[in-house]
């Protein structure tokens, strides 16, 4: 059993009332897996399930990738600093 | 000097002078500068004050690609700077200043410019505006963010 | 506010400072600035001093009409400042700085590449650079100078 | 007689030695004979005539026009600021 923690950001965070989710999972799971997932658990942010990013130690992914469990994983909502 | 760039992502309020200083480079013919701020009034809601929230080790590495890019489109372009400032901040105050120093002015307009760009696409950071109703909005823009990156709109969601 | 911009051609240096405090303006979200300062080189002669020639009353009519159309183009264009120092000064401090604050940023862009582009086009200040070498030169480009305003190249002068 | 008294900047005052030059006339001058003049005088100064401008009462011509001899008026080199 592996315990893949995320962490949240803005209204990712505000909604799940946390700075940080996790899923257990038996098996391997993949970036799309996860936040499948997420976004299955709070499906009220509608809005945002098609535009957020997943990174990886603090890195963005450009495609699906399968996760060890021992990265630093993040949710990344749409950004608007500047 | 020994490195071309300064990141920083800070809690502190933004010494706009000390960046204008270091911007200066005998070799450079131009200065280019943008200074962000949150505006009082967004979308007819008067803002009283903000917030931004950042994942600041990912934002600075960000920045940092960003910035690598940038210098390998032109020689010309010298010295950037780019501090990004989060928190609780009053509006009016800059909550970003960046500095492009660089040899003739074409090649330093177009690196302000996409620096700024870039940012405001990639680095996670979040802006929150609070506003006189006592209502408070996360910024969210719906495009422009998952250009290249994986999100679940490149999948098939049925 | 009375007037939202401000020119000045001036002997003095320029108070980059006092400009920066004066580009913000809580209906703006972009302040961009310019700053235009001599390199230590051109074509390979190591500058050691300059020197700007001001024809000072039309330049700063000059720099009117020019900010006068950049308002005119776009709404979101609030304020301008531009002030060009003349006289000897040396290598490295600012000839001139140039502000330009807007709502957003894309006419920010514009407005302050436009406001550079034409004041080297059609502001009659002149440079003259001091050499390592002992000799000086003044800088007269050879072309993107008689656009649009008469000069004898419009005739047939054989 | 009327005198056209002309303000010289930069390399045209530094040829002249002086910082104006006036011309001297019976007739009515246009614009574009104060330029021819000046060029003829200091006929060294090529690479310039073509591209000098001249300037009425702080104003670029636009086209050649006649003078009064009350103008103000400037020879402009090209510019360098910035």
């Amino acid at each position: 059993m592996k315990e893949y923690k995320v962490k949240l950001f803005a209204q990712l965070k505000d909604r799940a009332g946390q700075s940080s989710w996790s899923l257990k999972s038996e098996q391997v799971l993949r970036t799309s897996e996860l936040l499948e997932s997420f976004f299955a658990e709070f499906n009220d942010l509608e809005k945002l399930k098609a535009i957020t990013r997943i990174a990886v130690n603090e890195e963005f992914c450009f495609e699906d990738k399968e996760l060890t469990g021992d990265e630093e994983i993040a949710l990344i909502p749409p950004v608007s600093g500047g | 000097m020994n490195k071309n760039y300064f990141i920083d992502i800070t809690r502190a309020s933004i010494d706009i002078e000390e960046l204008n200083k270091s911007a200066e480079d005998p070799e450079c013919g131009a200065v280019l500068s943008f200074s962000g701020t949150v505006r009082n009034h967004n979308f007819g809601h008067k803002v009283t004050k903000l917030s931004y929230e950042a994942y600041a080790p990912m934002a600075k590495k960000e920045i940092e690609k960003i910035i690598v890019e940038i210098f390998a489109m032109d020689p010309g372009i010298k010295k950037i700077q780019a501090v990004h400032r989060f928190g609780e901040m009053p509006v009016g105050e800059s909550s970003i200043y960046l500095t492009v120093s660089s040899k003739h002015r074409p090649e330093g307009f177009l690196a302000l410019r996409t620096l700024i760009d870039r940012i405001k696409q990639d680095v996670p950071i979040w802006k929150k505006e609070f506003y006189e109703d006592g209502e408070s909005e996360w910024l969210h823009p719906d495009e422009g963010c998952c250009h290249k990156h994986l999100c679940l709109k490149s999948y098939d969601m049925s």
